[in-house]
C-alpha cells in the first residue's frame, strides 16, 4: 500500500516533466481558441503538485490523489484548476482501500462525473470531456466486462484518449473559452484533451 | 452453457411474434414462446408453461417473460410444479424478452443478471 | 365515435397476437396491428404503418403503441405524412395496448386520456 | 441546374454500388453489436433509390433527394430507414434553389438537425450521429467562415466522418440497439456511422 503511494508519487513526478515539456505546444493550442495560458496552467501547477506530494511522509494513493488535487486547484488558475484539481480531489476518495482494478474503475468514473458536472459539459462539447469519456468507458469495459489485466485495460484507455483529441478537432465547441469563437473553434483541437491524454500517457508509462 | 428465456402470453401468436423480435437480438441463446389456453383461444395453461421452461433450460436456468395477471400466476404454479430454476421478471412483456436476450448473451450471465436487465426495461423511454 | 388504436411491432404475429390479447378488454373499440418488412420479415415501414393508423381512425384519432426504437421513429414519419390525429404513447407495447384499449371505452375518452392510460402501464408490478 | 440534378443522380448510383461493395462489412459490425442487417439494409435501399433516381425526367437536386430520401424510408427498414431517409425528405427542401454553398450548408445542417430529433441521439451516443457532427461542423466552418470552395470543404467534412467513426469504437452506445449491449458496446465501430463516412466519401468522389 505505501508501495502504490510511492508509484503514484513518480507518476505525478512525471506527469510534471511531461507537462513542462509540452508547455509551449499546450498554450499554442490554446492560444488558437482560447487565452493562451493553458501550457503554463499545467506546467506550474504539476510542478508545484509534484513538489507538495514528494514531501508527503509514507503517503497512500488516496492522500496523494487529494494533496495534487488540492495543489492544483491553488496554482492552476482558469477552468483546468476546479476541473483537473477538483476532480481529484473528489474521486481521491475512491482510492480509500488502495489501488485495485475496482477501485481505479470507481476512481475513473467518478473522476469523469465530476468533470461533467464542475463544467456542465458533456461528450462533444470540445472540452476535456471527449478524451476523457472513452478512455473511462474503455477502461471500464475492458476491467469489467473483458476481466483484462489493469496495465492492458490503461494502454487501451490511452488509445481512446487519443481518439477523443482527434474528435476535439472538426467539432464545434460548446464550452469553456473555445465556446465564444463558435464556428471558429471547429479544425481546432481541444487544449485540455490533450493535457488529459498526456496525463493518460505518462501515467501509463509510469505502470507499465 | 447459457441461461434460457420463455415468453408467455395470452395470445399464442403475440408469443411466438415477441420471440421473433427477441430472437434478433440473441445471439445462440435459447428463446422459447408459449402461450393461448391450448384449443386456438386466448389464455395460459400451467402444464404448457412448464414443458416449455423444461425445454428452453441448458443446466444454468431461465427467465420467464408474462404478459398478464393470470400468465403469472400460471408461470408460477408451473415453476413450482418442474425443478428448473426459473425465475419470471417483472418486466413488460416485448421489451423484457429483448433486453434478457441481449443480456443472455453475456457469457458471465445468470438468471439474475438476466432477470434484472429484463426488468430494467421498465424505465425505457421511447420518445 | 371511439379513440381508435394502432399496434406495431417488427413482428407481424407479436402485432396482430397483442392486438388479440388487447381486444379481449376493447369493446367496440378499433384495434389495428402493423408490423414487420412486407416481406415477412422483422421491422417496419412507414407507409403501412400510415395506411393502417387510416383504417383506425374514426375521426376522434388515434393512439399508437409501438415495441422498439426504429418503430417508434417510422410510426413518427407516418405520422407527419398522415393526415389523422394521431399520437405515439411511452408505453410498454402489449401492455400498454391493453390499458389503452381498456381506456378507449369509456364514452369521454380522447387521444390524450387514452395515451395517459397506456403510458401507466409502464408501471404496472406483475409479481 | 438540371445538371446539377444529374450530378446527383450519378452520386447515389456511385453510393448504391459501395454500399453494394460493402455489405458485409457493414453487416458485421451490425451482427457484433446490433442485429446482423445493416448491410443488408443499405445495400438494398440504395440500389432501389438508384434505380428509382435513375427514372426521374430532368429532375432538379430538390426532387432527387426527395425521391431516394422517400425510397430509402419504404425499402430501408430498421432504424436506418427512418433516420437516413427521413431526414433525406426533409432536408432536400433546402436544394430547391439548386446546389450552392449556402444551399448545402443548410442541407448538410437540417439533415443533422433531423436525424438528431428522429432518433433522439447526441453527439457521443455511438451512432451515426458521430459522423455526423464532425462533417457537418467542419462543412459549415469551411464554407462560411474560412470561405474555402465546396469541394474542399467537403474534402475536409469526409476525414472529420472519419474522426467521427474512430470515436465511436471506444465509447458506451446510448441509442439504437447496441445501447441494449451497455458496457459491452464498447470497443465496437458503429455500423451506421460508418456507412455515413462511405457515402460522403462517394459524394466527395462525385464532385472530384
Ligand atoms: N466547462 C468546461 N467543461 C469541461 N472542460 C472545460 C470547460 N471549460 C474549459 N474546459 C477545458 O479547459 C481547457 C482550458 O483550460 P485553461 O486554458 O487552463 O483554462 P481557461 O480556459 O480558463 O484559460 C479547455 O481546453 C477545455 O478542455
Ligand atoms: N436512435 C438513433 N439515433 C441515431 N442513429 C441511430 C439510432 N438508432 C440506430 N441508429 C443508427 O442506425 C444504425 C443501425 O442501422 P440498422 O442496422 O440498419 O437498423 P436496426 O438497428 O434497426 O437494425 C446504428 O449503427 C446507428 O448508427
Ligand atoms: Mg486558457
Ligand atoms: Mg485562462
Ligand atoms: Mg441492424
Ligand atoms: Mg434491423
Amino acid at each position: 500500500m505505501s508501495g502504490d503511494g510511492e508509484a503514484v508519487v513518480a507518476a505525478v513526478e512525471r506527469v510534471a516533466e511531461r507537462l513542462e515539456a509540452e508547455r509551449d505546444h499546450l498554450t499554442q493550442l490554446d492560444s488558437a481558441i482560447g487565452d493562451a495560458d493553458h501550457g503554463g496552467n499545467m506546467a506550474r501547477g504539476w510542478a508545484k503538485a509534484a513538489e507538495t506530494a514528494r514531501d508527503l511522509d509514507d503517503p497512500d494513493p488516496e492522500t496523494v490523489a487529494k494533496t495534487v488535487g488540492k495543489t492544483l486547484m491553488a496554482e492552476v488558475g482558469g477552468a483546468s484548476g476546479p476541473l483537473f484539481g477538483g476532480s481529484l480531489v473528489f474521486a481521491g476518495a475512491e482510492l480509500e482501500g488502495g489501488i485495485t482494478p475496482e477501485t481505479a474503475v470507481a476512481f475513473a468514473e467518478t473522476y469523469l462525473e465530476k468533470v461533467e458536472d464542475r463544467g456542465d459539459a458533456r461528450v462533444g462539447d470540445h472540452t476535456m470531456v471527449d478524451a476523457l469519456t472513452p478512455a473511462v468507458h474503455t477502461f471500464k469495459k475492458s476491467i469489467e466486462t473483458d476481466e483484462r489485466p489493469p496495465l492492458e485495460a490503461l494502454a487501451k484507455a490511452t488509445d481512446a484518449a487519443e481518439r477523443g483529441v482527434a474528435f476535439t478537432v472538426p467539432i464545434r465547441a460548446r464550452k469553456g473559452r473555445a465556446s465564444y469563437l463558435g464556428w471558429r473553434s471547429v479544425g481546432h483541437q481541444d487544449p485540455g484533451a490533450t493535457s488529459t491524454l498526456f496525463i493518460l500517457q505518462e501515467l501509463l508509462r509510469t505502470v507499465a | 452453457m447459457t441461461v434460457g428465456l420463455v415468453v408467455v402470453s395470452h395470445s399464442e401468436r403475440a408469443a411466438e411474434g415477441i420471440r421473433e423480435v427477441a430472437a434478433e437480438m440473441a445471439g445462440d441463446t435459447r428463446i422459447e414462446a408459449v402461450g393461448g389456453d391450448g384449443q386456438g383461444g386466448i389464455g395460459t395453461v400451467p402444464d404448457a408453461i412448464g414443458d416449455t421452461i423444461g425445454s428452453a433450460d441448458d443446466g444454468d436456468g431461465v427467465v420467464v417473460l408474462v404478459d398478464l395477471g393470470s400468465a403469472v400466476m400460471n408461470a408460477e404454479v408451473a415453476i413450482e410444479m418442474g425443478d428448473v430454476d426459473a425465475v419470471i421478471a417483472d418486466a413488460p412483456v416485448l421489451e423484457g424478452a429483448v433486453n434478457a436476450a441481449v443480456a443472455a448473451t453475456d457469457p458471465n450471465a445468470t438468471i439474475e443478471t438476466v432477470r434484472e436487465q429484463a426488468e430494467a426495461a421498465r424505465d425505457i423511454e421511447k420518445l
